[in-house]
């Protein structure tokens, strides 16, 4: 068999491969038809809704962390640097007194400035990203206190829009679709997101090869920062108001999405399908043990074995698979 | 021979998913014998080394070892029949001591502690077997390609095994350090150990081995002695003749404009003073010894690496100090000495591999050009004959050859008219090594230059047309073709090493 | 649980704040107590202090056959869209411990942050005799507790010219973060003599920090009324503490819920006493 | 220059290796100066006993983290299970009976469990050890939580002990001290401690060594497990009661003061000194901030820029040296 060199037939290719990038959807799948069985309220056009509409922070958020970990670092300020965006346009709104539009931009600014200092700490400054990004998820939510004082501010109604409806679809969703959208043309299409992949895999190779490594890590942080500031006025716009400790603690679920959708904190490897589902898992899980109520404490026990089990449904596929 | 063999791979047979790599080979190793295999790049070897190495199970056959069938499910269980592995691909834990490293996995221990004295006793006493003199506490991240490869030698060769399986062994080596390898493979042969020999340098074959098995494609070709005349090695192994394994044409290069301009470039604790050209049409060859300063020397050209003082220029443009991009787009290719850290991102594929250095290039807009990627990399997959399942496999799977052409081959795409080349054909095989010449060729005779630092002292001799040697970071002397034999380059390269040596 | 009375069928939603924190556990048990004895079934959700996470339990709840839905919320302002919607759909909400800025509940079952700082600022006056330094601590920053709290202490406070607040510091609710905070601020104000924090656990962190000091040479002032507050009023070592009374909340608060269901006529607000208990007073209240 | 070849000379070659192992050690040196230059209360023989007082509980975590970190992998669970540790400890004395000693040493024991599970789960389940243990995480505080109710209990005087003082020194102290020895003995003088190294560096290499990968990955998350449950211990005794929400968020400082302290998450690298160094960067600039009272919200953008520069002054020493 070893004799074909070239051109190279595609049995099936895309089937498997479509699988082979969304592992975790078989757990979704599994995860869903349970819950369908379990109780009526799951399956309803209402509850769909309402879980498109959960879902759109944590993707929108996971979507640039896919960046980040595709290029082989990661990123902790992601939920500190939403607040700070949604913060920073309240403030910008309510204080300083400009237009609605106007803050909504510079709340999307101040997320990409905070992403492109996290990028240039990294690949200019050396630190590890880790570290670099802890600094900035310490900053970035000191500085929201420091803007709001430890209160909400309320937000443009430009803002609020994006919490809203348009017509009979929520905001959200449709944020969560454009952003997807964005991301994996982003990530699949253009030089720069191909060269994440080499960043992330090999970055010495990448290096080497004449591809501009440190310039490729300040957009991906930056790109990180700038989802993180979307994710967050949208937050804000749901709730109204910015809030100080809004998205506190998210940047492990979007790690952990990007992470369940396949991809590999090693670097090189994820696709934006893969986090999507990946954030889809958490925010089913929570959806339908709410429903189900099962009670706050063994809800938390319930939720870690669903997401351990629905990346484990994957890893025991591609073994069957391979054997 | 009528001796029962140490081992005996039985009709054995290997897949990987769709793809059948070994079908059906039987090969053998005897006591104080040292068994060669020889073939081309993928065409199966290393898998075939592997199943006696306990590090893949056979699909198809069994393994004999002592006359009886065994199963070898670990590494670890081949280790406690007697066989040891050096493979081809290095192995070692870059931030581990050298010592720790010859030792992984059998650290000596006191009272259930590391003993260090011992780990480092014993790490010293492998690595004198092949005179390699380091600090044994270094890490071995900070050694050169070379230098890694004679640890892991070391590593092997500690184990006292009966069988000693060397993939590739010398592929990193100098002729210095090869002799060394020799030597101490001759003493293992008197001592009754059996070996299994991979090798792409023909001239090796007859020098340490006794019979040579040949796979094509994975199948079993035939046995032959060692002593066999290498053209028909050749013949067996890639299915035709090779009339000429150094096809340099070199033209006539004294009207010729200067290409690539060297002057005084030094780099503190690496090299000093060096000043060289190369004119369009023109193969300058670096020799010297390992640890002469060649890679950095390329690195620095290439803008891997950011030197001290000098100037690099290209076609009379001054490069930036430390930049690669601006050395790409004067021209300049770079071919690093390690394929696997520095060559290739593994998990990506051959496509993607192929097609780096001119992603942003044949952009339109920002968007990658697929179809024109591709199809580019395709073509010089196949005029490189990378021998591959499909084009979007990940090229960490290819085989070690295929890998060294896919890196060149990014360079062919990009039309590089300036090509530095560290070790370029480092585990290529004969028939590959003479479509890479074609190519220098072919790149020179469009008024291309070409820099190649080659350990391989017949490929620096069959290809140059003109030759520096290196010694402690500076140019020890330069010959012309004419002039270049062995002992003359080497006279050059190593003129005082005893002394360094000690 | 609440799966016991599927007779009357109906569903009650309970969204609360956190339930890492004992006083909402005991608002909890009062509700469930309240539930049990109304035989009407009730859902706990529990938002983890994320406006968020709690917006997501009450549009989940709108999507279920819930009757009607007590919402404690994490962030006053931040729930309101999310309870207006409810609202909207003709499901009863009821608020309780916190109010919902912007949304016209049914009902409000609350006692009073601010006025329960400024309870805390006399009852920590009246045991330094009115002088010394003071040390604040803070919850966790950004919350309307820590918000209404401080505000409320600082306010009372201004009363008392010879007490002079000395440093003020977050420890996040929290006994651990209270311990190693009040133990650095020592450092640098050996001379405190009164120490007010936002919630009893943080009171008990300090009280650990002092030592042999709490009581004797320190005042402390807690905020809750929880056992464990209780128990130290009773050691001696915490001065004061501002009792809420979590069970009587949540038990109104389903009470309430279940005659909104009916379709009676509630009050708008009812409020639930906040008390200084101090050594003379804890008798009435151990648990 | 460039004449010496081969055998590399070791000119101060001691010193030199210290320094490159504790990096974070000259940020640390130059924080406590600034420290002392801002306030007279730093440097007093009670504040550093407080300080090592402070830094006992995240170091041990980042002990038990390092051996995690070295070995290639991530321990989200630590602060999890130093809770769970604690609060079944509590448990077995309060409401199942046992004596003071047993539940000191079961509240060990369900801590190396926990660990344990999380390295089955990683090492022969396949999940990457970052979804493994932050299902752990998740499952670990549930149970903390159905365990207590969520209200603390109080612990055994055997466990109030390990808070207190031992004559006239802190038993935390003494701990943290027993620990670091035992940790590092284990790292550095043990055979499984080394093979940590060699699959932190090259899992591959490891297995075709013959090393027992799994095995030694089960260990090193026992061990993680094992330490998260003495930090636990020690924090309840310290606060005379197992909290529910007990260590909260720990495991981002402990793996913050392993990385500062020059490990690198790609694994390999990482030494109990180095640990030691970055958790007393983490306690010294927050107890350092408390002393000079800075405002709460500001605070949290000090700690931030102070992390990045403690880190950054690494990076640039080791610039400096290698020009
Ligand atoms: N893990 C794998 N998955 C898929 N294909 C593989 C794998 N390992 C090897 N192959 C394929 O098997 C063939 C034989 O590879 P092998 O490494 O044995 O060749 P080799 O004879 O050692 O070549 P070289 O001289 O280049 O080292 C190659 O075509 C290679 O692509
Ligand atoms: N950080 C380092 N510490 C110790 N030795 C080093 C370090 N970096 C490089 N060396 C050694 O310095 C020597 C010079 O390296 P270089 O790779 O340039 O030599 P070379 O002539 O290209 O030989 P070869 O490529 O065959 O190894 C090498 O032997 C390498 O092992
Ligand atoms: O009212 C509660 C309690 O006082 C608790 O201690 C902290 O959160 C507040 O909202
Ligand atoms: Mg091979
Ligand atoms: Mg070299």
């Amino acid at each position: 068999m070893s004799t074909t060199t070239l051109p190279l037939k595609r049995r099936g290719l895309d089937y498997k491969k479509f699988l082979a990038n969304n592992g975790a959807l078989v757990g979704l799948v599994v995860l869903c038809i349970a819950l369908f069985i379990a109780t009526p309220d799951f399956l309803t056009a209402q509850n769909l809704l309402n879980i498109g509409i959960q879902v759109s922070t944590v993707a929108v958020l996971a979507f640039g962390m896919t960046f980040v970990i595709v290029a082989g670092g990661i990123d902790l300020s992601v939920g500190a640097v939403a607040a700070l965006s949604a913060m920073s346009s309240g403030w910008m709104f309510a204080s300083a007194g400009l237009p609605g539009w106007i803050a909504l931009l510079g709340g999307l600014f101040v997320g990409a400035l905070a992403g492109t200092i996290n990028g240039l700490a990294n690949a200019s400054g050396k630190l590890p990203s880790f570290i670099a990004t802890l600094a900035m998820l310490s900053v970035a939510r000191g500085l929201t206190l420091v803007i709001s004082d430890g209160r909400p501010i309320s937000t443009p109604a430009e803002v609020s829009f994006l919490g809203g409806n348009l017509g009979p679809v929520p905001m959200p969703i449709i944020i969560l679709v454009l952003a997807a959208l964005a991301a994996s043309f982003l990530l699949n299409r253009t030089v720069i997101g191909r060269s994440m992949y080499a960043v992330g895999g090999n970055a010495e190779a990448a290096r080497l090869s004449g591809l501009p490594v440190k310039r490729i890590l300040v957009t991906v942080f930056a790109l990180a920062g700038l989802f993180a500031a979307l994710a967050g006025l949208l937050l804000a716009g749901r709730l109204d108001s910015a809030q100080p400790q809004a998205a506190a603690g998210y940047e492990l679920d979007a790690i952990a999405a990007v992470v369940i959708g396949g991809a590999s904190l090693a670097g090189g490897l994820g696709k934006i399908s893969g986090t999507f589902v990946g954030a889809l898992v958490l925010v089913v899980i929570r959806n339908g043990l709410n429903l189900l109520n099962v009670t706050s404490f063994w809800q938390q026990v319930v939720i870690g074995l669903v997401i351990a089990l629905a990346v484990g449904v994957d890893v025991l596929r591609r073994k069957t698979r391979s054997s | 021979m009528s001796q029962q063999p140490l081992v005996t791979l039985q009709n054995v047979g290997k897949t990987f998913g769709p793809v059948t790599v070994i079908k059906d080979v039987t090969v053998s190793v005897y006591a104080g014998k040292v068994q060669v295999l020889l073939g081309e790049n993928g065409a199966g070897k290393s898998t075939l080394i592997k199943m006696m190495a306990g590090v893949y199970q056979p699909d198809a056959g069994h393994i004999v070892v002592d006359g009886q069938t065994v199963t070898l499910p670990t590494t670890r269980a081949a280790e406690e029949l007697g066989i040891a592995t050096i493979h081809q691909e290095l192995n070692l834990v870059p931030t581990m001591s050298i010592a720790e490293n010859v030792m992984l996995g059998r650290m000596p221990t006191k009272h259930g502690l590391v003993d260090r004295s011992a780990l480092r006793n014993r790490a010293r006493a492998a690595l004198a077997l092949i005179g390699l003199d380091v600090d044994v506490d270094t890490l071995v991240g900070d050694l050169g390609i070379a230098r890694q490869q004679l640890v892991e030698i070391a590593k092997a060769l500690s184990i006292n095994a009966r069988i000693l399986i060397l993939d590739e062994p010398t592929a990193a080596l100098t002729r210095h350090e090869t002799e060394s390898l020799f030597a101490v493979m001759t003493d293992l042969r008197r001592r009754g150990v059996g070996m299994l020999f991979i090798s792409h340098h023909l001239d090796e074959i007859a020098e340490v081995g006794d019979t040579v098995t040949v796979l094509r494609d994975g199948e079993f070709i035939a046995e032959v002695p060692a002593s066999t005349p290498e053209d028909d090695l050749v013949k067996l192994m890639v299915g035709r003749n090779i009339e000429d394994h150094f096809p340099r044409s070199a033209g006539d290069v004294s009207q010729a404009t200067e290409i690539l301009t060297v002057d005084k470039l030094t780099s503190a604790g690496s090299f000093s003073d060096i000043s060289f050209s190369v004119k369009a049409g023109e193969v300058l060859g670096i020799a010297g010894l390992v640890g002469a300063g060649r890679t950095e020397l390329i690195r620095a050209i290439a803008g891997a690496d950011r030197y001290t003082s000098g100037t690099v220029a290209v076609r009379g443009r001054q490069l930036p100090n430390g930049s690669i991009q601006a050395a790409i787009a004067a021209g300049i290719g770079h071919v690093p000495e390690d394929r696997k850290g520095q060559g290739l991102v593994l998990d990506a594929s051959v496509n993607d591999n192929l097609g780096y250095a001119t992603l942003a290039a044949t952009a339109k807009l920002g968007l990658v050009d697929f179809a024109g990627q591709r199809s580019r990399a395709a073509e010089v997959a196949m005029k490189l004959r990378i021998r591959m399942h499909t084009i979007d496999q990940s090229i960490g799977a290819l085989s070690g050859g295929n890998q060294q052409k896919a890196v060149f081959g990014r360079w062919i795409i990009a039309a590089s008219t300036v090509l530095l080349l560290d070790e370029p054909t480092r585990g290529v095989d004969v028939g590959a090594k003479v479509e890479i010449y074609e190519l220098m060729n072919a790149i020179t005779a469009a008024g291309g230059a070409i820099l190649m630092v080659s350990s391989e002292l017949p490929e620096i001799l069959g290809m140059s047309d003109r030759i520096l040697v290196m010694r402690d970071g500076r140019i020890a002397g330069e010959l012309t073709a004419a002039e270049a034999t062995q002992d003359a380059v080497m006279t050059l390269a190593a003129r005082d090493v005893d002394e360094k040596y000690e | 649980r609440g799966g016991g009375s599927e007779a009357s069928g109906t569903k009650i939603v309970l969204a609360v704040s956190t339930l890492n924190n004992p006083f909402f556990v005991e608002l909890r048990d009062g509700a469930q107590a309240a539930a049990d004895e109304a035989g009407v079934q009730l859902n706990i959700v529990d938002a983890q202090n994320d406006s968020a996470t709690q917006a997501n339990q009450l549009a989940t709840a709108a999507s279920g056959s819930t009757k009607a839905v007590i919402v404690n919320p994490v962030d006053s302002d931040a729930a309101s869209s999310a309870v207006n919607d409810l609202l909207s759909a003709g499901i009863p909400v009821i608020g309780v411990d916190r109010t919902v800025n912007g949304a016209d509940l049914n009902s409000l079952v609350a006692s009073d942050n601010v006025a329960g700082g400024r309870q805390a600022a006399d009852a920590l006056a009246e045991a330094m005799g009115e002088t010394g330094s003071v040390i604040h601590l803070q919850g966790v920053s950004g919350t309307s507790a820590s918000r209404d709290r401080g505000q409320g202490f600082e306010e009372g406070m201004k009363a008392y010219p010879n007490i002079t607040v000395v440093a003020k510091q977050t420890a996040n609710f929290d006994r651990a973060a209270a311990l190693d905070v009040t133990t650095n601020l020592l450092q640098a104000n050996p001379g405190a003599t009164g120490l007010f924090a936002e919630n009893d656990e943080m009171a008990l962190g300090a009280i650990q920090a002092l030592g042999s000091r709490a009581g004797t040479e320190v005042a402390v002032v807690g905020f809750d009324g929880t056992a464990d507050g209780l128990a130290a009023i009773e050691a001696g070592t915490l001065v004061a503490t501002i009792a809420q009374q979590p069970a009587e909340l949540g038990k109104l608060a389903v009470e309430l819920a279940i005659k909104a269901i009916a379709g009676d006529t509630i009050e708008k607000t009812v409020p639930v006493e906040v008390v200084s208990v101090t050594k003379t007073n804890v008798g009435d209240f151990a648990k």
